[in-house]
Parts: structure tokens; sequence; C-alpha cells
């Protein structure tokens, strides 16, 4: 039933949405002309609904007969999104002034895909689940082509549809499987009737659902779309696949695979090992040989997925934490090394993406280097960065989980990661300039990437803060 | 008569030509779109099937859920393809392939 | 439950309509040779054009804005078919269900106005 | 009837077979004989407004015209063209003529005499008038030729511009009504202010009546929306290429679509097979002379619509449906169903 | 000194330094570096001399705890064994420093920054009283080293830098995973009570692997030292310096301070592999020293040799071995630091590193031939030399438990001086058959300056090695209790002349496992 206190629990996707249709009546009314006006508008309204999170804390855990939920741990990866999507919106409009191609939809949509994702995290129903995902993917593929004129920009717009349809399609028949054999969509009721054995139905239900979503993630051997994706798509947009999308679809995860398929945990539990590992290796070796950066991050989102998913594999609340904290501390360094390259220019100022481009970038542009360096070390999980700490969460829990011998391979397998963030350490620092530079960053990307740098570097001041937020975001799953 | 099985097998049959129909398909984008919603009816049969044989009307509610995101997908990917369309001139699946990696 | 019999006589129907057209298509070209009119040669089997062999591909490629309407049809098509059922169960889910249709009605209403002004309606 | 020939000593399952296609064959071989004398109709109607005489040699009163045409194109050579796409080429009127027929199972022609008394009636017509693009889309493909070609593009959008705000129309009748059931919304209009027969008397359903009326135009492409044959541009639309009974076949399913779009004016508008006025002894009036009077009545509409008023162009038809039709019809499910809740339902919660 | 965070002081004031070089001009930068390095040299004296060294000190001191990173704690504290190997720290920073003074040209500010920067880490790792945060100045000290290795090494530094960069990577992260089974086994992350822990003797085998792998590479030991050569041929000269004087130290310092006290049962069953490993690499690097034809990468190999004596010392399980082995760890980084410091000033002239090239430089470089002598007789060991007090003293335990290490431990040395004089032949002596390099000047002020400090503390080293022992002592008696039960029984039958233990031996027992139970 509807009631005040649902309503008050989804205050903040309440906010994105009917500011998001603001915003676009604003854009169709206003022109182009609006557009910088919308993209202030759209951070504001992310920081509002932010805000309203705490509302949303407040009436929770349950709303709409349990359809959605209001929980810490949704509280905890909407956040994440939307500072995530604040930063998308805020990276693009230097980006799309170049080629003149500055619309206010940009925000907009950004706007709908963060409702979509919100909607994901707190979807407490497989119905719930699958609009909010569809949300989600609906504004992503248009995003990803969203260079009309692009030719990149529009095939990496065809290639997410088409193999981010499948996914969702392989993930509905898997609800449909869970449906028909455990008599329900909600993740309460498919894990009541799991909990007396797990019958061949529903195990076909369950790796199809889990397959779905290790599409989303870009999990192996799920991950096809993503480097071209990421290619193809505009640098910002590539930025915002990287990192809220990331957020919301391995909280998604997690909160189907401990909600509703917790007591099938020993089935699922194989599976992801695999797919972790998978991911982590196959991340790594493959991003060896790029010469694009853009799809040098796209391997490098697989192969940090892989370690997310050790957390989950896990399966323990210490895990759930931990893959949770490995999200923010991502999110964080993902958004500061687009920053980076973002910045990443020719002396006439247009975007430039190989990795040889960037070679001695150290001597004309220290402090963008300096950067860069930071979030790949950080990004390779060489202490004293924070990115260290977040795959020390993940392996710490799963050696707390008796999974010692997966956290062992796990992390020899990360020395592999290691040499390709070292390659554009090399690139920037070592080699000899190659072509000239522009000479300074855009205001607002240098802010975000100072602040994530920041962060990055002391960021082991905020564990406790961090490790509060995510226990408590992984105790209400259990 | 017919039973739950039947439904079920004709759903996976379907399911099983809409993801051939994207994987082997080398020959144009709409067929994987067509192939694509293919895999969404197959989905649909089995909600429909399992609510009525579970005499539960969720299946059938998530089945219309199901058929509208379907057409905005439909809608989309349609729109994708004619921008994809209006810069390459063609949409032949083997085309697709200005990025390798 | 649904009855299913109460389909049955449409299946029929279609049945007995599908022999009726074919019969019609079928039976002509049958008549067309016992009688001889079937005389078919190279002018009268090519496309119809005037007076000259066609310039260009037939399916060329057209109007973007065929598209668009399509698409614009998916959307409001299914607008209607979330609204059959809350039309004939308007009684029992009271101002709510009321409440909540028009502001999903709204919401597609603000698409259309978004369309309007963007100019997916013009065809000119 | 099922009890009549039960009476012949036929098991029950023979008995309803044999009941159900002589149900089928009565609609369906009246309607092509319907069919044949309203296109001798509407070219008599033509004439007449043109100071014309029409038809007027083959019968008395050239009443015969459509069954001589109809030989004529029978004994015709069928040509497939040689680029054609064979198989889709011959399937396309087959689709056509198929789908022109179907509708009809659900239309209620009296009380409780109706093929198929389903509950969803409403809708089923809905999807089977929506599949009849795809003879249209079809015929123009299959005939890989310039002109169907681009008649059938125009086709499917103008038909598909139209059924969207029919669908809104439908549904604020079905919110009056209640329900899908064809034979229930007709008896939903029974006693309008105590003696009028008709949603159409109603202030708020009486613009949709019209605007219905308008769309049905457009939806079957009669003019003055029959941009798909404009035959100064598109030569004959998307049949063309066909000739015989496949064109005949176009014919027929074009005029079985308007007389459904009639039939379904006075239904779910005009009281269908009830009389106009809700009087007793006009119910001794066989509810079926009702059904066709008021066909026959809206048949005529169309004919004098097709007489009198100039084509329009394109793009003012796709604003019509666009930007006029389907806001009215989105703001009429407001008005309509907000109506109810205050008067009918509000009370309930 | 009570209270006095003077440890986190020591790691303050080259971080404040290393910020302030980022930002400022070349010259600024190296004298900020070099007060840096001086200010944290003179934080050492006041640190050693405030060091308890008295019989009844507790085994830690200067102790500093601030639990502000949640799952670990900011957590200092020294005993014996870290005071020497900081005093090392400090006391190598303001040579480094100073070799780099014009060495360096492009990119100072960096340079002087990333050494800084590589200084607190050095002390971190020697202080830090917290597993993880051992691990993370353990683990961060690769990122300084790989720029600097990188960016203002030689030739070939791009392949030494990653290969130094991946295999020391990849040898600790499996020690991390040990590290994480450990806490959550003991349910600490404090050094000291982990040091008490008594773990499955099943497990204890994996883990004592898995910190092996780490502090093998590290060390490095035969057959994973490969990077080392690679990485010190390539490196600038004081790059070399920090990492054969401090950070081949820290596989040392691991192994006396994890593996040995956490692991005393694995240890010793696993010593015959140490053992193994090590006399493989006594020899077998002495060979390749031999015949090496460029004067890094002999040092090199040299220092890989003396690391192998350093772990058979350890593994011997016995005072005389620990003592020896830490006596080695010391004077092997000044000699080599030294060392390469000598290679550092003729290939400053020369900008070779090619022995061939060069040749008699005792008559135009008499100063540097003198300096430089010192050093290879220390590296040879010779009696009166800091390396003689560690190799007499590690191989003397060796000999306790195996005659036949010991036997392969001294035939090393013997090699060892081979090459090292065949070295110093080959460079000061015979004729000047070069021209550019008849032509050298002499050192000088700077470099004697850089080099007269070791040579005297080498000296010191050798006559009077007690100030060194001292401190350290308490810390090797607790060690030594702890392998006590898993010390193997030894083949030599020695019946007289085993060491005389020290006077007040008993009390030190006593006084080391009261210590363990801080």
């Amino acid at each position: 039933m509807i009631d005040t206190a649902s309503l008050l629990a989804v205050l903040p996707e309440l906010i994105l949405t009917a500011g998001g249709l603001a915003l676009l009546l604003t854009a169709a009314f206003g022109g182009e002309g609006m557009a910088r006006f919308v993209n202030w508008l759209s951070v504001i309204i992310l920081a509002v609904a932010g805000v309203a999170l705490c509302c949303s804390l407040e009436h929770g855990p349950d709303a709409f007969d349990g359809l959605v939920r209001a929980d810490a741990f949704s509280v905890f990866a909407k956040a994440l999104i939307y500072g995530a999507a604040a930063a998308a919106i805020l990276l693009a409009p230097r980006f799309f002034a170049v080629g003149h191609t500055i619309r206010a939809e940009y925000p907009v949509l950004i706007l709908f895909a963060a409702v979509g994702m919100g909607m994901m995290v707190s979807a407490g129903d497989m119905l719930t689940l699958y609009v909010g995902l569809e949300m989600n993917s609906l504004a992503s593929y248009v995003l990803a082509s969203f260079m009309r004129q692009d030719e990149r920009s529009s095939e990496a717009g065809l290639k997410y549809f088409v193999l981010g349809s499948l996914a969702s399609g392989i993930l509905l028949y898997g609800t449909a499987l869970l449906y028909g054999f455990t008599g329900s969509t909600a993740f309460d009721g498919i894990s009541l009737a799991l909990s007396d054995g797990v019958s061949k139905g529903e195990l076909f239900g369950l790796v199809f659902v889990l397959a779905g979503l290790a599409f989303k993630i870009s999990a192996v051997p799920f991950h096809m779309w993503t480097p071209d994706v990421y290619e193809g798509a505009p640098t910002p947009v590539t930025t915002f696949f990287a990192s809220a999308p990331k957020v919301a679809a391995v909280a998604l995860t997690v909160r189907v695979a401990i909600e509703a398929l917790g007591p099938a945990g020993l089935d699922w539990q194989q599976i992801v090992i695999f797919v972790a590992l998978a991911s982590i290796i196959f991340g790594a070796v493959a991003a060896i040989g790029q010469t694009n950066i853009k799809r040098l991050m796209a391997y490098s989102s697989i192969n940090n997925v892989g370690f997310a998913l050790i957390g989950l594999a896990a399966g323990t609340p210490a895990g759930v934490a931990a893959t949770m904290s490995y999200m923010a501390i991502y999110v964080l360094m993902t958004i500061g090394s687009f920053a980076c390259i973002l910045q990443m220019r020719d002396a006439e100022g247009n975007p430039v993406e190989t990795i040889a481009s960037l070679a001695g970038l150290s001597q004309s542009r220290k402090g963008l280097s300096a950067a860069f360096a930071i979030f790949m070390f950080s990004m390779a999980g060489i202490p004293p960065l924070f990115g260290f700490w977040a795959k020390f969460l993940v392996f710490d829990a799963a050696v707390a989980a008796n999974l010692a011998a997966l956290a062992a391979i796990g992390i020899a397998a990360s020395v592999i990661g290691a040499y390709y963030y070292l390659k554009i350490i090399k690139t920037i620092y070592f080699d000899e300039p190659a072509a000239a530079y522009e000479a300074r960053g855009g205001a607002v990307e240098n802010m975000i990437l100072t602040a994530c740098a920041v962060v990055i570097v002391l960021g082991y001041l905020l564990n406790p803060v961090l490790d509060k937020a995510s226990a408590a975001a992984a105790a209400s799953l259990f | 008569m017919i039973g739950l099985q039947h439904y079920m097998v004709v759903s996976a049959i379907l399911f099983v030509m809409g993801v051939l129909g994207i994987f082997i398909n080398r020959k144009n984008v709409i067929i994987i779109l067509m192939a694509i919603e293919l895999i969404l009816l197959s989905v649909n049969i089995n909600f429909v099937a399992f609510s009525a044989f579970l005499g539960d009307l969720v299946g059938q509610v998530f089945s219309m859920f199901v058929l509208t995101v379907a057409a905005g997908e439909a809608a989309i990917g349609l729109a994708i393809l004619v921008i994809y369309f209006r810069g390459r001139g063609t949409i032949a699946v083997d085309d697709v392939n200005r990025m390798k990696g | 439950m649904v009855d299913l019999a109460q389909y049955l006589p449409i299946l029929i129907f279609l049945g007995i309509a599908l022999l009726l057209s074919s019969a019609f298509v079928f039976l002509p070209m049958l008549v067309g040779r016992l009688t001889g009119a079937h005389k078919p040669d190279p002018a009268k089997l090519s496309e119809y054009e005037c007076g000259f062999p066609a310039f260009e591909e037939p399916r060329s490629q057209f109007d973007v804005r065929f598209y668009l309407v399509a698409i614009l049809f998916i959307i409001f098509d299914l607008e209607a078919a979330f609204l059959y059922p809350w039309a004939v169960s308007l009684d029992q889910i009271g101002w709510t269900g009321w409440a909540t249709m028009m502001v999903f009605i709204a919401e597609l209403v603000l698409g259309l106005v978004y369309a309007w002004k963007k100019g997916a309606l013009e065809w000119e | 009837m099922t009890a009549f020939f039960q009476n012949l000593g036929l098991p029950y399952d023979g008995a309803w077979l044999l009941s159900t296609v002589i149900g089928i064959l009565l609609i369906a071989l009246p309607l092509m004989l319907a069919v044949a004398m309203i296109i001798y109709a509407d070219r008599k109607i033509w004439a007449a407004m043109a100071l014309r005489r029409g038809p007027n040699v083959v019968g008395p009163f050239g009443l015969l015209q459509s069954f001589a045409d109809g030989a004529k194109v029978f004994l015709q050579e069928t040509i497939i063209p040689s680029a054609a796409n064979r198989t889709l080429f011959i399937i396309a009127p087959i689709i056509t003529f198929t789908i022109a027929l179907m509708a009809w199972a659900v239309i209620p022609f009296q009380v409780g005499v109706v093929l198929a008394n389903i509950n969803v009636g409403l809708l089923y017509i809905l999807a089977v008038s929506s599949l009849g693009v795809y003879g249209i889309v079809l015929a123009g493909w299959a005939s890989n030729s310039k002109y169907p070609f681009y008649s059938a593009i125009r086709a499917s959008a103008q038909m598909i511009s139209y059924e969207v705000s029919i669908g809104f129309i439908l549904i604020t009748v079905v919110l009056w009504a209640g329900s899908f059931n064809l034979s229930t919304i007709v008896e939903s209009q029974k006693g309008y202010y105590g003696f009028l027969n008709g949603h159409g008397f109603n202030p708020l359903l009486f613009p949709m009546a019209i605007i219905f009326l308008i769309s049905a135009m457009a939806e079957t492409a009669r003019a003055p929306f029959d941009l798909t044959e404009a035959e100064s541009e598109l030569v004959a639309g998307y049949q063309t290429e066909y000739s015989s009974m496949s064109f005949a076949l176009y014919w027929l399913g074009e005029y079985a679509n308007v007389l459904l779009m009639c039939a379904l004016n006075a239904i779910l508008f005009w009281g269908g097979y009830l009389p106009p006025f809700d009087w007793a002894p006009l119910y001794y009036v066989p509810g079926i002379l009702w059904l066709f009077a008021k066909i026959l009545f809206f048949f005529f509409v169309f004919s004098w619509v097709k007489a009198t008023v100039p084509r329009y162009r394109y793009d003012q038809l796709m604003r019509l449906g666009w930007k006029i039709f389907l806001p009215t019809s989105l703001l009429f499910v407001f008005l309509v169903s907000g109506f109810l809740m205050l008067t009918r339902y509000g009370g309930a919660q | 000194m009570d209270g006095f965070p003077i440890l986190s002081l020591m790691m303050a004031v080259p971080m404040a330094g290393a910020i302030a070089c980022l930002f400022a001009g070349a010259q600024q930068a190296r004298w900020i570096a070099l007060l840096a390095t001086l200010a944290d040299l003179v934080l050492g004296i006041v640190l050693w001399i405030n060091f308890d060294q008295s019989a009844s000190a507790p085994q830690w001191q200067f102790q500093e705890y601030a639990p502000i990173f949640g799952r670990f704690a900011w957590a200092l504290g020294i005993d014996g064994i870290a005071l020497m190997l900081i005093a090392l720290t400090v006391f190598l920073m303001p040579i480094c420093i100073g070799a780099s003074w014009q060495a360096i040209e492009k990119r100072v500010g960096e340079y002087m920054a990333a050494f800084l920067f590589m200084e607190v880490l050095m002390i971190g790792v020697f202080t830090a009283q917290d597993l993880y945060l051992f691990y993370i100045m353990f683990e961060a000290g690769l990122i300084p080293m790989y720029l600097i290795i990188g960016i203002w090494g030689g030739a070939d530094r791009i392949y030494a830098s990653y290969k130094f960069f991946l295999y020391t990577l990849l040898g600790s992260v499996l020690m991390l995973i040990a590290m994480m089974w450990m806490v959550h086994e003991a349910g600490t992350t404090e050094i000291p009570a982990l040091m008490a822990y008594n773990f499955d003797p099943h497990v204890e085998i994996w883990l004592w692997l898995a910190f092996f792998a780490s502090f093998a590479v590290k060390m490095p030991m035969w057959p994973v030292h490969t990077w080392l050569p690679d990485a010190h041929v390539q490196a600038p000269t004081a790059g070399s310096v920090i990492l054969a004087g401090v950070l081949l130290k820290m596989g040392g310092y691991g192994f006396i301070r994890f593996s040995l006290p956490m692991f005393p049962e694995a240890s010793a069953q696993l010593a015959p592999l140490v053992w193994g490993l090590s006399m493989v690499a006594v020899v077998y690097t002495s060979l390749v020293a031999l015949v090496q034809s460029d004067m890094k990468k002999l040092i090199a190999y040299s220092s890989v040799a003396h690391m192998a004596i350093v772990t058979l010392g350890l593994f011997a399980f016995n005072q005389a071995g620990l003592e020896g082995s830490m006596m080695v760890m010391l004077g092997h980084g000044l000699v080599s630091g030294a060392l390469f410091l000598c290679v550092g000033v003729i290939y400053d002239r020369l900008h070779t590193r090619e022995i061939a090239r060069y040749g008699g430089l005792a008559i135009n470089m008499p100063k540097y031939a003198v300096l430089f002598l010192l050093f290879t007789m220390a590296a040879v060991g010779l009696p009166g030399t800091s390396n003689f007090v560690g190799e007499f003293l590690s191989l003397m335990g060796v000999y306790q438990v195996s005659t036949w290490a010991a036997l392969v431990g001294t035939s090393g040395i013997i090699l060892g001086a081979a090459y090292m004089l065949y070295l110093y032949r080959r460079i000061c002596y015979g004729e000047q058959k070069n021209a550019d390099a008849a032509a050298m000047p002499d050192l000088s002020v700077r470099e004697v300056a850089l080099l007269a400090p070791i040579a005297a503390v080498v000296l010191w080293m050798g006559v009077y090695p007690e100030s060194f022992l001292a401190p350290m002592r308490p810390a090797i008696h607790a060690l030594e209790a702890r392998l006590a039960s898993a010390a193997p029984a030894g083949d030599s039958k020695i019946e007289m002349g085993a060491p005389k233990p020290v006077g007040e031996g008993a009390v030190h027992e006593e006084v080391a496992a009261h210590g363990e139970a801080h």
C-alpha cells in the first residue's frame, strides 16, 4: 500500500525524478543556452537527494510492502552513486565544449540513470530490481551514444544496447525460473523457499540471475562489451559508467546474493569465486597490451570488479562490508583517474586517448602527473595509498572466511595488474616528452582531481568512519 | 493436456533461439533486435505460465512490466540504430568493428 | 483462471478466414493458368515505373521521422496497455490508484511536451 | 444453436463445432456480400454528391456492378513482379483479409448473439486491428518497388499514429462501462437521462465519439486521409504491384475494416444493438436491425466525408493525430476517470 | 624522553622536507633535503643516547600508540635491533643526499622528495609495532624506489625498475595474506604480542613460507636475487647506496622480527632450505661476481653473497649467529654503501662503470685509492673492519650447528676476497691504459666528506663492536630464548671454546622473558 512512510523512504528517488523531469522541460524550452545552467542545477538536485537519504533511512527499512528497501546498505550505495553521478556531470562541460556538442540532456539522463540505480540498490523484489536496472540501462544506452556524430560513440551505444539487453534477458529468464520454482519474486520469499533445499530448477534460475548480473558488473566471462563501450563512449560518460553504475550493479549483486539467494550460499559461492578470479586475471592480462587509456580503464574496471567480488565470495557481513568499502574507494580512484584522463589534450585542446600521448607529461604538468601517478599506484594496490586498503579489506574478509587460498591466488594476480598501471606511470615519468600538451587544465577537473588525490593519500584516517558505515550497511542485509 | 513443462520447453526453445540469434547472426543488426524481443517473449511465456500454474498474479504483473520495458528498450535500440546507420551507412553486424582489442 | 474454451471459436474463425483468403489468392492463379490468361513477360514482371527503369534502389533510405513516429507509438501504445487494467479496476483501487495513474500519465505528457518542443512531431 | 443440433442427435462436441462453423460462415459470407454491396453504395453516394449517376449498367441500377468487377479480377492473370519477394508478396493480402474478417468474431449483433463472448473483446479488436499494419507493410516491402514501399511506410505511420489516440478513446469508454466485454459495453449505454441509449449522449464522451469517428477514417485510410494511395504521388499505394484477386483482397479487406469501424462507432458510442431511445416499443425491433441501421448511417457519413472533404496533407495528418487528438484524448482520460472517481467510486473509499 | 613521540618526529621531519622539496627549486631542494636528513641524524643520535641499554631495560622502548586507522594502529616502538638499523638509515641518508648533490641535475626537487619519503618509510619499517603498519611501510618503499630507478637511472632503467617493482611486490603480497591469517588467529595486530603467540605448527609452515617469499626477494636470496643486479646497475649512485645499505636489510630485519620469533618451529624445520639456498648463493654469486665487468654489478653480486651469510647466521638459532648476522647487516650496509659511493665517484668523472676502462687510479687519485682500499678490505672482512666482526660471529654460530655450512660460508668469504681484490687491482693498480681515466682529479672535499665518516664508523665497528652489540643484546637474547625449543642439535660437537656466556646471561634471559610479556 502506498503510505506516507513509504513515500518518504523513497524521497531521494522522488526528488531526482521530479528534478529530472523539471530539468528536461527546462532543457526543452531553454534550448542549448541552458546547458550549463541545467548542469549545475542537476548537481544541486543530486546533493539535495543525498541529503534526503537521511530521511529515507529514517522511514526504512521496508517500503511499499517490501518492494523497496531503504536500509543502511542502500543509503551507503546511493551516497556513492550520487557522488559519482555528480562528478560525472561536473566533468562533462569542458569535454563537450570542444566539439560544441554540449547539450542539456546529458545531466538529465544521468539523473534518470541515478533514479534507476537508486531503485536497483534498494530493490526488495525482483520486480523493482528489474525496473531499476532497466531504467539505468536505458539511460546509459543513450549516454553511450551521446555524441551522435561520432562513429565510435554510436557503435558503443549499439554494442552496449545489444549486450545489455541480452543481459537483462538472461537475468529475467532466471527470475522467471526462480519465480516458478519458489513461487515468489520477493527476495524474502525466494530466500524462504530456498532455505529448505535448492531444487534443480531453482539452481538454474540462480545461475541465470547471476549470469545476468555478471553482465551488468562486467565480470568475466560476461565482460566483452566493456572495453568497446568504455572506449567508444564520450569520456565523461565513460567516467560515469566506470563509477556509479558499477557501484549500483555490485551492490545489487550483493543484495540479491545475500538477501534472496542467501540460503543457496554454497551454490553461488563457487560461481562467485570463479567469476572473481577470472575477472582479476583476465582483466589484468588483457589490459597489458592496450594502447588506449579508456580501454585500459575498462579492463581495469573488470579487474577491480573481480576484487570486489572476493568480498562477496566470503559471504560474511565482513565480506559484504569489504565489498562496499572497496566500491567506495574504487569510485574515488576511478573518478580521479578520469579527471586526469579528461585533461589529456594536445596543444590545440583536442582530447587524446592514447597512452603514448602521456609520454613525458611529468615535465610539463607536474601536478597532473603526480595525481595520475597517485591514482595508478592506488589502483595497483600499493600502500600507503588508499587503493591498497580496498584490496586489503576484501582479502582480509576472504581470509577470515577460510578462503585463504582464494585470497592468495587473487592477490598474486593483482601483481599482474600492477604491471599495466606501472606502464602508465612509466610513460608519464620515464619517457621523453612526445607531443606538446595543453598548458592548463579546467578548474573543476582540477578540483575534483585534487580532492580525490587527497583522499587517496590520506584515506587511512577515514578508516574508522568507512568501517562503521560499511559495517552498518552490511549488517542491514543479514 | 498441456502442462507446465510444455510451456517451459517452448520458452526455453525461444530463449535459445534468441541467444543464438544474437551470437550466430552475422547479417543485420535488426535481426539482433528481434532476437532480443524473442528472449523477452520467452521470459514472458514463462512468467505467465508459472503465474497461471501457481495461481499467483505476480507473474502476470511482472510480464506487463517486461512488456513495457521491452518496448522502451526497442524504442531506444531503434534510435541508436538509426544514428549508427546515419554515421556508418550500414547495419551489417560484421561492420560493427570500429574498436578492437 | 480464464476459460480458454471461449477463444476456441476465434481459432476456428482464424482457420476458416485463412482458408477463405488463401483460396481467393490461389484460385485465380489456377484459373489464370487454365484459361490461358497467365502469360508473363519481362516487361510485365518489372516493377511499376514511369516508363523507364528505376533510378535507385527501391528500398532506399527513407525519412528518419518515420522512426520517430514508430518510437513514439511504442511508448504511448504501452502507456495505454497499462491503462486498460487500471480502467476496469478503478472501482477497487480508489483514489490512490487513480492518483498513481495520473502521475504516470503526467510523466508521459511531459515526455510528449519534450518531444513536441524538440520538434519530433513536426513534419515539415 | 448447439442445442438445435444436439436435438438432431449429434453429440455435444460435434454439435458445438457445427454450430460454431455455421456461425462463422454466417458472419463471413454476409460480410463479403455486404462489402460488395457497400462498394456499390459508396460509388453511388459519391456519384450522387457529384451529381453523377455512378454504376448503372450491370443489373438493375447497376446493383451487380461489384460482382462483375469481382468476376473480372478473378479471371485476371496474377502477376508477381520478378523483383518481388515472392512468398511475402503472396502472404501479404492473405494476412490483410484474414485479419479484416477475424475482428468480427467478437462483435455482438444482438443480445447474446456473438460468436465469442470473451471478456476482453475490445482488447481483442484493438489487437487484431493493430495486426492490419503487417499486411500493408509486407505488401510494400515485398513488392520491392518504390511507390508501394513509400506508401506502406506512410500507411503504417499513419495507422499507428491514430491507433494511439484510439487507444485512449477506448479507455474512456471502458472507464465508463467498467468492462472490455462489448456486450457489457453496449448494455452499459442504456438509459442516459432516462430515455437515451448511447455514450455519445454523455457530454464527457461526446467529444470522444467525434474524435473516434475521425480517427476511424484515418485508421482505415479513408478520404480525407487517403494519403497512402494519393494517386497523383503514389499511383495506387501499396497495392500498385498487385493484380487479380490479390488486389481485390485488399479492397475487400479495406471495406471490411470500414464496416468494422462503423460497427465500433455504433457499439461504443451509440448503443450498438440498442434502439436509440430507451422506450419499450422500440425494443420490439430486433437489435440486429438497429445495429445495421447504425452501421449504414456511419457508412453514409464515411462516404459523405469522402465526397466532400479535400484530402489532408501528410504533415497536417500527423499534426492532427499527435498534437490534437492525442493530448485531447489524454485529457479526457483524466476528466472521465476523475469524474467517475468523484461521482461513482469516490464514496467507496 | 618519556612520552615524547621522537619516533613520529623522526618520520615527520623528512616527510615535511619531502613535501617542501616538491615545491622548491633545485638548489633549495638540495639544502632542504640535507638539513632534513641531518636533523634526523641528530634525532637518531638522541635516540641512541636515550636508549636504555641496561640489563633491566624493557625490550621495547619509545612506544607510541594511536588507534587512528580503524583496523590497525599507529603503533611505534623500537628494540635494540631496530635502533641499530634506524641508526644505519639516518647515518646513510645525509651521505646519499650529498652524493646526489651534483650528480642529479634534472627534477632535483622530486628526487630529494623521493629520498626523504624513502627515509620516512625506512624508519617506519623499523619502528612499526603494528603488523599492518609494518606492511604498509614495507610496501610503500616500492613507490619512491621505482621512481628513483626509473627517472634518474641509467640507460636500461625502465626494465630494471619494472623488475624491481614486480619481484618485490609479488613476494610481499603473499606475506599480506599470511598476516591476515595471523591477525584473525591471534586477534591482535601488535607485533610484540604476535611474537609471543604460538601458532598451529601445521599452519606455521605455510605462514613461514609466505613471509619467506617476501623477505627472500627483499633480501635477496638466490634464486630470486636477479632483480638486484639490474636495479643496482641502473639506479643512480645514491639509489644504490640506499638500496644496498638499508633496503636489503629489511629482508634480514623481517627474518629476525617475524619469521624466527613468530614461527620458531617452522623456521627450524625449514632451516635446511634456507641454508641450502644460502650456501648455493655464497658460492654461486661470488663466482658470478668474479667474472663481472661492470663494477656496480660486481658489488651487487657481492651483496647477495653477504646476505647469504646473514641468512646462514640467522638460521643457526644461536646468539652468535644472530648477533653476527646483525653485525654483517650493519657492516655491509656501511661498506657496500661506501663501495657504491666509490663507484659513483669515478662514474661521475668518466660516466662508465666498465672496469676495463679504468686502471692505475692509485697514481692520479691517491686519496681515493686509500679510501677505496679500506672499504675493499672491509668488504673482504679484514680484522679491524666492521665486516670481520659480523662474519666471524655468524660463521661461528653456523659452525655450532653445521660444520659443513660453515665451511661453505667460509669459502664464500675467500671467494669474496678474490673478487674484491681483483676488482681493486684492476681499477687502482696496473698501468694507466686510459688517458681519460688517468686525467681524473682526486676526491673533492665533498666526496671526502661523504666517505670519511663511513670509513670512521667502519673502523669503529671493527675495533669496538660492543657499542653496537650491547643495545641489541637483550633483543637477541629474547629471540634466542624464543628459539631455544626449536634449535637444531648441531654436529660440531664443541667441547671447548664455546662462546662464553656473558656474565649476566641468565638475568638477560629472565628479563627477555619478562619483556615478551609486554
